[in-house]
């Protein structure tokens, strides 16, 4: 069967139905709520950015480091105590964008799998989420980048 | 219910964070440097050789960057071949801080072409930080001038390697 | 400093509304909505637009997931001016390590001492 | 005997001797509370996987079953069962630990009913005398199976539905002599698979309506029954909303049952301060509630007669990845308290 088969007039009458009969995500409720949730995370981003600038040798661009990773650890403590996935239903994308949402990802899917062993279960499924975005990070960021190098390089 | 509790926790570790950063500040640093990134401070400008013309272009320095319309604040060390200019810039305007710092750099090269020194120009926080710290420090009469140009060439290593 | 607290806060929440509007509007999974706004960042290091825009924002704008896409292009293009086109596939990670290698270090710590909670 | 298209009575009468239910945490927190016979308030069970708890839950509900009926395992000839991961190992374990010869099914969440029909079909022919049946489903596994890891933060819409943790068993046997009123089998529909072309993984109720709805008016026709002969259709997990389109969907189909008796499992199953979204769903959501709950009021003489139909999406994480529509289906098994 492939995927891009028409629908029968059965098909779509149904389906015209089970829409009508369908709860409806509070896309208004929603987005506020991801913008508070997010915006908090990214608040507390700043805090501890700025922790890092006044106590430590880092500067406004190189403290954006140990604030991902302090923002990860914070991430680690409430996705293994089961509360990031409360954190995730209530504010939606406000705490999946966010760094701690990666990391959330990374980490509940090593908890997960821990069950099949740390090579196989730990080693091979840690990824298992997040690593669609390192993938496309990183293969975007090349063409990007290779771009950018080349009109450089015959511009410049 | 458990939601509440999700938030609960999130609250603690905000107050936490805000307990470590305002509570660790009584204890490191004094004087302006306390609170040097939350206000405006325009501190005096400082000399590490302290003869009143260096005092004069400090001065002088410190007027020429405060014209420029973005800016609102500035801290300036004057060495003995480097200068080192911290500045913050209006919030609205941080979106040009790259192009800023560069107009900054070339104009302060222009207008004291004569001075023969090296301009190092930064709006990072964090140079602005110790900058206002050094310059506290210097308002010291005991403190040790050696430690102080030790500190100069820490703050102009830091501003370099930032990129 | 003081205002860009506040940046930091409308403007990381307005990236979240994006991806909320990914979800509900476009039904995209989470996978797919990151995906897609690190290709996002990624493109906007390109065009230079990402710098300027976490000059102002602060941690809003180097929080979201959208930072790690400008952190790989400026990481590929610092070391492509020291290196040439080569530094384009060497520097990648530069920058963009601090993310992924705590994720990994802490993904496997709580691995150790977490249970998945049913 | 086979009636009509694809139905059958039975003629002898097979009958659910007794039932063994077990749940989780979430199902103790639940208003059917005192309908379980076994409640654990941890979902690993004292295990440590939620596999290994999923079939432990299963074995306990097996075990509860025929310690009510006083009956050695070995007199029991055939187990049915099955649930939603990989294989459907948790069942064929705990197959292995109660040694009764064993047919592994496999149909979603229709399961449960798909084991009860063919329990009632090979007792009321004489191919067995006792058979137990039942399905079990855990949350935590079947998450893991078929979403997310339980850990991660996704935010699930309202449509997205909550599996229940737990089991249910029914021990099926012949009621010739035994003369106190009991659940009695007397008929069965087979349902087919029903696409109507649905891809949102997170909406289950309204993808399974349709295969709902085609068993039950297969069955009334097939068996000659007005659309108010029962005195409830019980639906197996379609939810809040999958329930409103059944219902919209047999009168606009002209089969005009009354509201009150078109009800589901998976509404019964939790409060709704329990933020379940649309309502339960998995293996057991029907197993548990008709097993528990049902029979309880069957016995206390709410309802005499009932159409039980459950309702399975037969999609795995692959299928839907590979962007393909959910398939259902639904079984239905008429249950007469006499």
């Amino acid at each position: 069967m492939s995927p891009k088969q028409p629908l029968t007039t059965k098909q779509k009458d149904y389906q015209k139905l089970e829409n009508k009969d369908e709860i409806k995500r509070p896309l208004l409720r929603n987005c506020i709520k991801a913008f508070l949730v997010g915006g908090f995370i990214c608040l507390i981003g700043q805090c501890i950015t700025v922790f890092y600038i006044y106590f430590f040798n880092f500067t406004e661009q190189t403290a954006s480091n140990p604030t991902v990773s302090t923002l990860v650890f914070i991430s680690m403590l409430l996705t293994g105590f089961g509360l990031y996935k409360k954190l995730g239903q209530l504010g939606g994308a406000g705490s999946a964008v966010p760094v701690t949402g990666f990391g959330n990802a990374v980490i509940s899917a090593a908890i997960e799998h821990r069950s099949e062993g740390l090579v196989l279960g730990v080693g091979g499924n840690i990824f298992k989420l997040a690593g669609s975005v390192i993938v496309f990070g990183v293969f975007s960021a090349f063409v990007v980048a290779l771009i950018k190098t080349i009109f450089q390089l015959i511009g410049g | 219910m458990s939601n509440r509790k999700a938030m609960k926790v999130l609250m603690v570790i905000l107050i936490a964070c805000l307990f470590i950063t305002t509570g660790c500040m009584d204890t490191k640093k004094k004087g302006d440097a306390k609170w040097a990134l939350f206000k405006t401070t325009n501190p005096n400008p400082a000399v590490l050789n302290e003869t009143s013309e260096e005092f004069a272009f400090s001065e002088e320095i410190h007027k020429f960057v405060l014209s420029f319309p973005e800016i609102y604040d500035a801290a300036i060390v004057v060495g003995d071949k480097q200068v080192l200019v911290a500045y913050k810039v209006k919030q609205m305007q941080r979106f040009k801080m790259k192009k800023i710092e560069k107009k900054l750099k070339k104009k302060l090269e222009k207008k004291f072409k004569d001075q023969n020194r090296k301009f190092t120009v930064s709006s990072d926080f964090k140079i602005f930080l110790e900058v206002v710290e050094l310059n506290e420090n210097l308002k010291d009469e005991k403190y040790s001038r050696k430690k102080a140009k030790k500190h100069f060439k820490k703050i102009i290593k830091l501003e370099k390697e930032k990129t | 400093m003081l205002p860009m607290f506040f940046w930091a806060f409308v403007i990381g929440g307005l990236i979240c509304v994006i991806g909320q509007l990914m979800f509900d509007v476009a039904k995209l999974t989470p996978a797919h909505t990151l995906s897609t706004m690190v290709v996002i960042g990624a493109i906007a290091a390109g065009f230079d637009l990402y710098e300027p825009f976490a000059d102002f924002a602060g941690a809003g704008a180097t929080v979201p997931i959208t930072s790690f896409g400008n952190s790989l292009v400026s990481g590929a293009m610092q070391e492509a001016q020291t290196h040439g086109i080569i530094g384009v596939l060497t520097g990648m990670f530069e920058i963009a390590s601090s993310g992924i290698s705590s994720a990994i270090i802490f993904g496997f710590i709580a691995a150790l001492i977490f249970k998945p909670k049913g | 005997m086979l009636k009509g298209k694809q139905s059958w009575t039975f003629a002898n009468a097979p009958a659910i001797l007794t039932t063994g239910v077990t749940g989780g945490e979430m199902e103790g927190e639940g208003p059917l509370k005192d309908d379980f016979d076994l409640l654990y308030d941890d979902n690993y069970v004292n295990e440590d996987t939620h596999e290994k708890a999923h079939r432990k839950l299963l074995e306990d509900a097996v075990t509860i079953a025929l310690k009510k009926g006083n009956l050695k395992k070995e007199k029991v000839q055939f187990f049915l069962a099955g649930d939603l991961i990989n294989q459907i190992t948790p069942t064929s374990f705990a197959a292995r630990t109660n040694s009764i010869p064993h047919i592994g099914l496999f149909g979603a969440c229709a399961t449960s009913m798909e084991g009860l029909a063919l329990a009632g079909f090979l007792t009321n022919y004489n191919g067995a005398e006792y058979v137990l049946t039942g399905t079990s489903s855990h949350k935590g596994a079947v998450e893991k199976q078929f979403r997310y890891p339980t850990d991660y933060g996704g935010q699930k819409p309202p449509t997205a539905q909550w599996t229940v943790t737990g089991a249910g068993v029914a021990l099926v046997g012949k009621s010739v002599g035994i003369l106190k009123p009991i659940p009695k089998l007397t008929s069965a529909t087979i349902g087919k698979v029903v696409d109507m072309g649905l891809k949102d993984p997170f909406n289950m109720g309204g993808a399974m309506a349709p295969a709902a709805v085609d068993t039950i008016m297969t069955h009334h026709k097939d068996l000659d029954h007005g659309p108010n002969y029962y005195d409830a259709v019980i639906t197996g997990d379609l939810g809040q909303i999958g329930n409103k389109i059944a219902y919209d969907m047999l009168q606009e189909k002209n089969f005009l049952i009354d509201r009150e008796r078109l009800i589901d499992c998976g509404m019964l199953i939790y409060n709704k301060e329990q933020n379940v979204f649309a309502g339960g769903s998995g293996a057991a959501c029907s197993a548990t509630v008709l097993y528990g709950h049902i029979l309880n009021k069957m016995k206390k003489g709410l309802y005499k007669r009932i159409l039980f139909v459950s309702t399975g999406a037969l999609l795995s994480p692959l299928s839907f990845q590979q962007k393909e529509t959910i398939p259902c289906i639904a079984h239905a098994v008429a249950i007469e308290f006499a």
